[in-house]
């Protein structure tokens, strides 16, 4: 309780709830408590205003036009893209891919850069923490062209072990991909130092930044990192669009992903060339609105102090923490040091389904299940946890109601 | 309480799903089913033994999950022990309109009134496959036989 | 003059201008006449609106969440494929794959029905007249895998020649690839016809309905045809969605075409399986909020006697015909008998990008270039054409408008 | 008329465009590059002769495409025979700028005055493509010698 106080004193930051016209809906009759952001997170009303007012005066199909506002929405979409730029820190703006969610942004890698060099026998180095999105492409490799999967483990609080995954790389390595966050843990893998080792041993790097790139701060010029995928929806932004970094060097190498309009230089009955980075890797008509409203949704986040919302979002994890530490029937899965606010745990005799069903009739909203990393469940010897999630916009009067319902659980099923 | 929650949660429903009967594998099997809730990850086994009249001689069934596909588990291996394939499946058939909030009027008398007990699944919508796990893979092992095993 | 007048009589149909809140809008001081739907459709606030109060107040990741707004926005979303289905007249729900556009469509059957089917010298038929993205997959088959592309021709007037089909259909065929409509000509492919041939031979045919889907009716049932891809942004619904229809028998034997979250059954360190159809599909988070506003844009279109909108637009084209008949500088392509309402054409000694950069100074949006239809440029031995393409918002006024802009680009390069 | 249409299509580039100068194939080329503007398909290729001391002795262009293209790759062919390379590449600086609408300080005289009738593109953005493409095509050339012939 000592604890709990302390945090919340040093917590200056005000959740800017006002912006969320959903947070302040109810529930069965209870206010809604969302703790559900890292499965996706609510948009404010800047982003969705962004979307429509777009689509109302300014929208056309974009590139190839000739128009007035087909040139709008092209400035639009690029302009999303060095927003995008400008929020990884990428040198160049053609080194950002748009695409549908950070899963295909995954999966561009799979099947542009990584497939044509996978040898039978080579190897993907990659964690046990990870998202099924950062994991099933991997295990296309291997059904198809006899890649090797190598599983680092995580030690039994969620961290990562810097020396595991220096052993885990060998020579046969064709690619390291770790989360910068983990969806589940919430542990924050040390990125920098895993480029260095892998560089030094000539192997590229892909963090899967859905997570890491919400809570943290991703400067791929600083990291030095070769692929970073984001997404969208759980930027406060919106569905069907997501974005992947690569280094130029990488992308203009690479082959076409899906094919289609507007990526391509020549189109004959006979053959076709395709055009340069990012369009080569964009087939049709892209996410145009979404991509507006992604550029929405990273000024929004600008607009705060990053660092504020950082010990705001750490501060609602220390308490809820605290608040769990003495139930002797509820065990974290996740502790590493300087975790992301994501905290999961088990509920000894109350299957997670069952909890998460009691929660919501108090309105407070987690998610439950394997939170797709049935590999991770199965490391920590479960099929499923509950999961709370914290946001910019969570209050520690969310965390308080969490604490209330989690009793009530236990003394309806406990 | 809520008391959509005291029904769903009722105390014969947690005491299926703490003490579930027929719990466990059963060696001399005729059919097997392996079922499995995407929404969870949760995974149940049936085992049947199906005498040559089509009656089911004994059902077992094991495997972890929530209260509600525990419990229905439990109750439909201790409705169903001693039924003939047919009377199974219609039997299934009630629960599946119950626990869908439709109407199940083929469910009568005692059958009726011992299912009544998960009705408050219907409340629910995204449990719904927890309760009806068990009785899909039940029916989906009587459909494979020995098959199914693998699916 | 007559025709024009006649035809004009007969077009009881009122434009539901007032829904579109950009048609309103003037460029360079002059009222807006946006004649570039085949590229993308303007959105009715209907739709707009719907993904605005959706994302307000149900929004939520889908599937695998046991609370309250996970559960309503994945009724929204199944409902949305629902809506989907009864739009393409499919028979069962679980037959619609949504994806983020007909690019991506296609490019799943590509990649997850024919990849694993094709064999060195096997042969895909296609038509002169498909659009890149109806093209470009299958030269990735070439490329990658050795099929041989044989192409079907149009006749001067752009018109399919169903003999012309059958006779390109081979033993070595496996696959028929065409547009319903053609959004440089026009021409409507005669589907059913088609897939008869095809089917006789053991054929299967994937139509590209991206436009077909907007101008003609779709019934999947009825052409008894194997898979049809759909965008959502030319429906008047958002960008970032499509979707495709694949026949249950088919989608239950393809492989999975991204790796990720939803699409799994079950994922270990050493092995995955996979979902049915549509989840198998579907990896990642889905265009969730873009999933309402195509249920939107379906019922939106649902709202009009579907007939009475095709009149209009035919007697809008059919004025436009008129009109630019007697133009000795001007030589429309494409004037297959019952084509929609697309009007492409060639000026003498006046290039495409000039035309459409006059038209655009008096608010005539027209999309001038290859249309991602190289392959029909050359075709037509030209490099690029003028297109204006109907929608159901447009007018007589839009023509004229049109025409005498026309005229306009005329006195300036002629 | 809108006077910047008027500007873009002033007498002196229709006339370019119609007549364009230096057209046609070059045998003795000791440079080729072909450019392709994605927006519509257009495609130029310029032809020159660099002699030892770094002059361009001679240069030509073909290709089809817009009245700017056209008139844009006449005029450059027209301004950049006899000079070095080293003055076309600077040439090329000025008139980049420009067509951007950016400050163009670099060209003087009589250079400016005669690019000067471009300049109505930079009220067009997405006309600059089309204007640009025969210089970068050129500088292409240049920097590739006759290996940029096939991209
Ligand atoms: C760590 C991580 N990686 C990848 C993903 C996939 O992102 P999306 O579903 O937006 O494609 C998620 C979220 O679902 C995630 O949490
Ligand atoms: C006939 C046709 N096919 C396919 C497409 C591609 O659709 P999208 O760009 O939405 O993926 C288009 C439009 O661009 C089209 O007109």
């Amino acid at each position: 309780m000592m604890a709990q106080t302390k945090l919340r004193a040093v917590d200056s930051f005000v959740p800017p709830r006002g912006d969320f016209e959903i947070l302040s809906r109810e529930i069965y009759g209870k206010p809604l408590v969302y703790l559900d952001s890292a499965a996706s997170a609510q948009k404010p009303r800047q982003v969705l205003q962004a979307m429509t007012a777009f689509a109302e005066s300014e929208y056309a199909n974009v590139h190839r036009g000739v128009h007035y506002l087909s040139a709008t929405a092209t400035e639009r979409y690029e302009g999303a893209r060095e927003a995008v730029r400008r929020f990884l820190n990428a040198a160049q703006t053609d080194e950002i891919v748009f695409t549908k969610g950070g899963t295909e942004a995954i999966n561009l890698v799979a099947a542009s850069f990584l497939a044509p060099l996978i040898q039978p026998g080579d190897e993907i180095v990659l964690t046990v923490m990870e998202h099924h999105s950062n994991i099933v492409p991997w295990h296309f490799l291997r059904e198809r062209q006899g890649a090797v999967l190598k599983w680092v483990d995580v030690r039994d609080d969620g961290s990562l072990d810097i020396e595991a995954f220096d052993a885990a790389i060998g020579p046969k390595t064709k690619l390291v991909a770790v989360a910068h966050m983990s969806n589940v843990l919430g542990t924050v893998a040390p990125l920098k130092e895993i480029v260095t080792r892998a560089h030094a041993k000539g192997v590229p790097v892909l963090a899967d930044g859905c997570q890491g790139a919400v809570h943290e701060t991703a400067d791929v010029q600083d990291l030095d990192i070769d692929f970073y995928a984001i997404t969208g929806h759980k930027l406060y932004g919106p569905t069907g669009i997501g974005a992947l970094y690569g280094k130029r060097a990488h992308l203009k190498t690479m082959r076409p992903f899906n094919g289609g309009g507007e990526m391509i230089r020549e189109v004959t009955q006979d053959l076709v060339t395709y055009a340069d980075p990012p369009a080569r890797f964009e087939a049709g008509t892209p996410p145009i609105i979404e991509s507006v409203g992604l550029a929405a949704a990273i000024d929004y986040m600008a607009g705060f102090d990053r660092a504020a919302v950082k010990a705001h979002e750490a501060s609602l994890l220390a308490a809820a923490r605290e608040a769990v530490r003495p139930l002797n029937w509820l065990r974290v899965v996740g502790d590493a040091p300087g975790k992301g606010a994501i905290l999961s745990f088990e509920t000894e005799g109350m299957h997670a389904h069952d909890v998460a069903t009691i929660l919501d009739r108090e309105g407070v909203a987690v998610r439950a299940g394997h939170h797709c990393a049935q590999p991770l469940m199965e490391r920590f010897g479960t099929a499923s946890t509950t999961r709370a999630s914290f946001a910019l916009y969570n209050t520690h009067a969310d965390v308080e109601a969490l604490v209330a319902a989690l009793h009530k659980a236990r003394k309806i099923l406990g | 309480m809520d008391d959509s929650l005291r029904e769903l949660y009722q105390e014969v429903i947690l005491d299926h799903s703490r003490h579930p009967r027929h719990f466990g594998p059963l060696e001399a099997a005729t059919h097997e089913g392996e079922g499995h809730n995407p929404l969870c990850g949760d995974r149940v086994k049936i085992y049947l033994v199906v005498d040559d009249a089509g009656r089911i001689a004994d059902i077992k069934f094991e495997g972890k999950g929530c209260a509600i596909s525990q419990a229905s588990a439990s109750l439909m291996t201790d409705m169903i022990a001693g039924r003939t394939v047919a009377e199974a499946e219609k039997l299934m058939d009630g629960f599946l309109h119950m626990v869908k909030g439709e109407d199940a009027m083929d469910l009568v008398g005692d059958d009726r009134e011992r299912l009544d007990i998960m009705a408050g699944v219907s409340a629910f919508p995204m449990r719904v496959k927890c309760a009806t796990l068990a009785w899909h893979t039940m029916k989906s092992a009587l459909e494979h036989g020995m098959a199914a095993k693998t699916t």
